[in-house]
């Protein structure tokens, strides 16, 4: 789950990391009133769920309250990456005389959180990465024993000279690291960590994205969550407990399985058309979420025929045909179906879906060809 | 022959009381699998169907049975200590059904089951299947039959497809293990090739992978300097959107972006014939023998 | 460092330990307006680092406020093993089914902190250890992974059949180690851990040592200390970090390091004398140590000869010399003193000795029969 | 021959700079140690004395020196990290001389440093010299000499006053080693008797303890079984009064009240002899040459 900077900085101001103050502003007003309060040049920043604000034109300097109104008054216009901005944060501007980039992750490899540091922050540290690596240094926490401090010592001597800062750098990363175990993050950044010129080491961006498995034990992450930063089709999704990914095509997959899902689109593709979506129900189905999932593949106009693909395991075939035969007799479809299954109770899915009038498959390929040509034919009605 | 598990496997089931262990251990019974004993904490004493042993803890249970293998039903906040107990019971295979357990978890759970030599197969993985000798986790006994191809894979019903395309076509496994596909889990592609390339009765490989991370892509190069039974291979998500977990930094970090272009090319450049579809696995590997 | 059973529950509680409520009294009328308000029978405890205290007649149950405010008085006015009782602890009296054992120590062989646990509590626990082995059971928490559910689980099964107070027990456990661990602590203990008629389980007693070496990092836990329950020549000892124990005999012995500090009395014994105490100056002395231990040592009417024995290695023989010169200058010594030192700077310290008409030997045994002998001297005179 | 140091030992300082470092790097220097570079944060680069390289971290100063060894001079609350530091970038004995470190962080210390399979002396120990090749610590050189007996020790300056007396009396030393008195240390009596006993030029050796715990108990029972050179002992405490730290329940969970008379009797019924005064481990190792 990503959560918006703001939220970030809060959750790293609990752990004692140094961060210049700021709120947040959903109005030009508010933005104007924050920027008379904290006087002098303030930066407007949208938050949005989208990396590449900067250029976007979602982050600007305010050099008193009338322009923080103006700027402010843009940047909630604006939409980046798909992605309404409806809150920005307004926040001091910070006198600069380094940036440096401060990241952990969840390394796959390793099978640990990872910080990634580098002294030429504030730029795309990807960019940093493909162009000087040698900028750019690892350290995998072993999780038995935290981010020591000579560790973090190590890391703060590969980004400043001057021991003060090195130890200042040292002690923001070990609480950093304090805040991405705490949070159960996946990804913890400060993109760019500065030095001022008087010396003192800040975080002044933040970002954070919590492991989706950790917001059931942890209600007070979930509660961070910003349902109208979403597309509301995954929004919906979720709550069904559905993974669902809007994509351009024409023919709507329902489908059992991370992988399977991912190898059906391919086969969609294979056979000539374009999947519409991913979406995968799931392990242990049940008829509720069959519904939910035909209801947000049916909303969106662009489908054409519609692709259910169940290999009954753990997902009771049975449950999938009692979903369809329910949902379409609520809202009978505008669309054609294909439906293929195979696996744990069949026998019974097939006889519910012929009592109801479907024809039910059992080979895959068939199915997908037979969903590519009538999106085809539907397209081209 | 098969790997890691076969007819010598002593299986205890954790989560033996609850909706899913209970209907998967009634699975694994009516397989054949010698379900040795289940743990419930509360229900040590009782009998499972009236004839599986149920304890409080696993160390009872192995104890008790000798068993030598677990697996792990137990919902996902409980699901990590659930690994840590097997292990420390001193089980040598602990297979990890539950989906959605933290990473953050996996991270301990991963240096405290290896410092104790066990192996961990998963977490939210479909388990493994000798077919004809044994059967731990939820694969569909009826889709696999016994016989030589060894099959590994991140993915739990697109393994299923894989296996149901092969056994229609005659091709019997020794076995077929589901890995899974968390960011961290206990056994990766690696460790299966190389215990498929030990394995006298196993003539070829089946290696299933996705896109994200860089496993595939590893496990190629280990095919071509370690394996000398041919492996064919497929990967899943070449219409997927770039994953937008990790962002950035987890391709830095990886030094891939973890696409399914780079990982087939990788299959193709280390010696792994690739299937386009599902079904071309069974053409490959036919070709093969 | 000790705290008191009310000290040790403030910070169990704050770790999410069931505890009933309770309060301290220095008065017999706090006590009455305690048990006036909690009501019923209540338990009066008094607060003194010592064991034994039910024993001694230290814990009582008060049916009524008067009979609190009766027994309050009597209890504050108790002397237990040497130590004047000056708070009570008033606490509403528990309904008890059953009585564990629940402890936490730094075990040496393990090097990991260690837990015991026992189904018989209550009583001493040295009788269950001594008497029924077999209703000890122990285990020894992996540092780099705490205490685990299943190990605390596995525990909790040793103490109960009922599967609700097994959880409950796991729980206190978990949060008992947690307590240990974050307050740096040597032992803690539960003795009683009770299950009420009800099925509840409660912490009924608390006790916790603190590692004397964790109290300069954690201000909080040193501000616990209470002076008022301990030998005053201790208190001052420790203030100027010297650590020292008052004995029974008549040789006063400052020594420099713990093993040589009991070599010296062992030697003290060996030649027919009886070691007054235990005072180690400890590794880096300076002249100011010195006389803070000559101070505590003369101040004990017992002492009837002084024995120095200093070899310098980080301490420096000079610097002892010059505290002796400095105390004696100021209090002139009442009974004899005999000094040996040998290493570090000794020419220097033998000069400046010397030079105020002190005497110095180089050999221990020496000087410890030297001193044995003027002890006796003076006593017989 | 010696154990643990020799003059291949090459030295680095961790905290060299300190009051307690930069008297006893001079001292080691002085006593012909080979020191090769000290460590203290934000020195990086300077020189100590104008010929010992300063260095901000162990890693930097271990890949620049080839430093095998380190000695920590650095205060409590740093101390354990400093010891993980060292144990993390390879070096293979690490003698930490600091007195208070908190007891919490040695339980992570110790697994941390086995881990690396170091060899970690302390905490509050003086250190070891081999006389005449290298002095680690801060024991007094000038009171040793060369010679074939070993001594190990939990106490500091007890055992300047044994060796003191030993070199007086013409018994030298191959190696003299400081374990040091903390509930938690890093090498016990154990590791050092059986270097002794490995040791060529190490004839019989001297072993000095002190009230609490059991170590020496399992060090008498280690003579018993495992050695063949004469050993001596002396236990300081005999007139202590009983320890007050741990109470009861630490009595019970070593299963021994750690008394001087318990250990005496283990020295005794083991084969080892026991000096009534310091003293006399002269003359108890003079009767056994």
């Amino acid at each position: 789950m990503n959560i918006h900077e703001y939220q970030a900085k809060e959750i790293f101001r609990s752990h004692g990391i140094p961060i210049p103050e700021g709120d947040i502003a959903t109005t030009p007003e508010q933005a104007e009133a924050l920027a008379k309060k904290y006087g002098g040049t303030v930066v407007v920043k949208a938050q949005v769920h989208a990396g590449g604000r900067g250029k976007a034109g979602g982050v600007k300097l305010a050099r008193n309250p009338k322009e923080a109104r103006e700027i402010a008054e843009k940047i909630l216009a604006l939409t980046i990456k798909d992605l309404l901005v409806k809150k920005v944060l307004v926040t001091p501007a910070a006198d600069i005389a380094t940036e440096a980039y401060v990241g952990v992750i969840i390394d796959r490899a390793s099978k640990r959180a990872t910080f990634m540091v580098s002294p030429a922050g504030g730029i795309d540290i990807e960019e940093v990465a493909a162009k000087t690596p040698e900028k750019l240094r690892k350290l995998a926490v072993d999780p038995r024993y935290g981010l020591q401090t000579y560790e973090a010592m190590e890391l703060g001597f590969f980004l400043y000279d001057d021991v003060k800062q090195v130890r200042a750098a040292a002690k923001i990363m070990q609480q950093l690291y304090a805040a991405f175990v705490a949070s159960g993050a996946s990804l913890a950044e400060i993109n760019p960590l500065v030095t001022t010129p008087d010396g003192k080491v800040l975080a002044l961006d933040a970002k954070m994205v919590i492991d989706d498995n950790e917001l059931d034990r942890k209600p007070e992450l979930a509660a961070l969550r910003d349902e109208s930063a979403e597309a509301p089709s995954e929004v919906e999704a979720r709550n069904a407990s559905l993974t669902f990914i809007k994509l351009d095509g024409n023919v709507g997959c329902i489908v059992n399985g991370a992988g399977l899902a991912m190898a059906t689109m391919d086969l969609v593709k294979y056979y000539g058309g374009e999947p519409a979506n991913f979406l995968d129900i799931g392990g242990s189905s049940n008829p509720e979420k069959v519904v939910t999932a035909l209801k947000i593949i049916t909303e969106d106009p662009s489908v054409k025929a519609i692709l259910f693909n169940i290999f009954g395991g753990i997902t009771r075939t049975d449950d999938v045909a009692n979903g369809i035969v329910t949902a379409t007799k609520k809202t009978p479809l505008a669309v054609p179906i294909v439906i293929r299954l195979t696996g744990t109770n069949e026998e019974i899915a097939v006889k519910i879906l012929e009592d109801n009038g479907f024809t039910a498959l059992t080979d895959m390929d068939e199915a997908v060809q037979r969903a590519v040509e009538l999106a085809t034919a539907k397209e081209a009605a | 022959m098969s790997i890691f598990i076969d007819s010598g496997t002593r299986l205890i089931v954790q989560g033996i009381t609850g909706r899913d262990g209970s209907f998967h251990a009634k699975q694994m019974i009516e397989y054949g699998t010698t379900v040795v004993g289940g743990v419930t904490p509360g229900k040590g004493g009782q009998k499972f169907e009236g004839t599986v042993p149920i304890f409080n803890t696993v160390s009872q249970a192995v104890k008790a049975t000798g068993g030598n293998t677990t697996v792990i039903y137990v919902p996902p906040p409980f699901a990590a200590d659930a690994m840590m107990e097997a292990a420390d019971a001193g089980v040598s295979l602990i297979v990890a059904i539950t989906e959605g357990v933290p990473v953050m978890d996996m991270t301990r759970v991963y240096p405290f089951v290896r410092e104790r030599g066990a192996r961990l197969l998963g977490p939210n993985c479909p388990g493994l299947i000798s077919p004809g000798k044994s059967k731990v986790g939820i694969i569909p006994g009826r889709i696999c039959t016994p016989g030589s191809i060894g099959l590994v894979s991140r993915s739990g019903t697109l393994t299923y497809e894989v296996v149901y395309q092969m056994t229609r076509a005659g091709l019997g496994q020794t076995t077929c293990v589901g890995i899974g596909g968390d960011p961290i889990n206990g056994t990766n592609f690696i460790d299966c090739l190389a215990a498929f390339e030990a394995d006298k009765d196993t003539t070829s490989v089946v290696i299933i992978g996705e896109i994200g991370g860089t496993d595939e892509q590893e496990a190629a190069r280990y095919v071509k300097e370690n394996m000398t039974k041919p492996v064919v291979g497929f990967i899943a998500g070449q219409t997927a959107p770039p994953g937008r977990r990790m962002g950035h930094a987890g391709a830095i970090i990886s030094g891939s972006a973890g696409t399914a272009a780079e990982k087939i090319q990788a299959f193709e450049e280390n010696g792994i014939a690739v299937a386009k579809r599902p079904i071309d696995v069974v053409g490959l590997l036919k070709a093969r023998m």
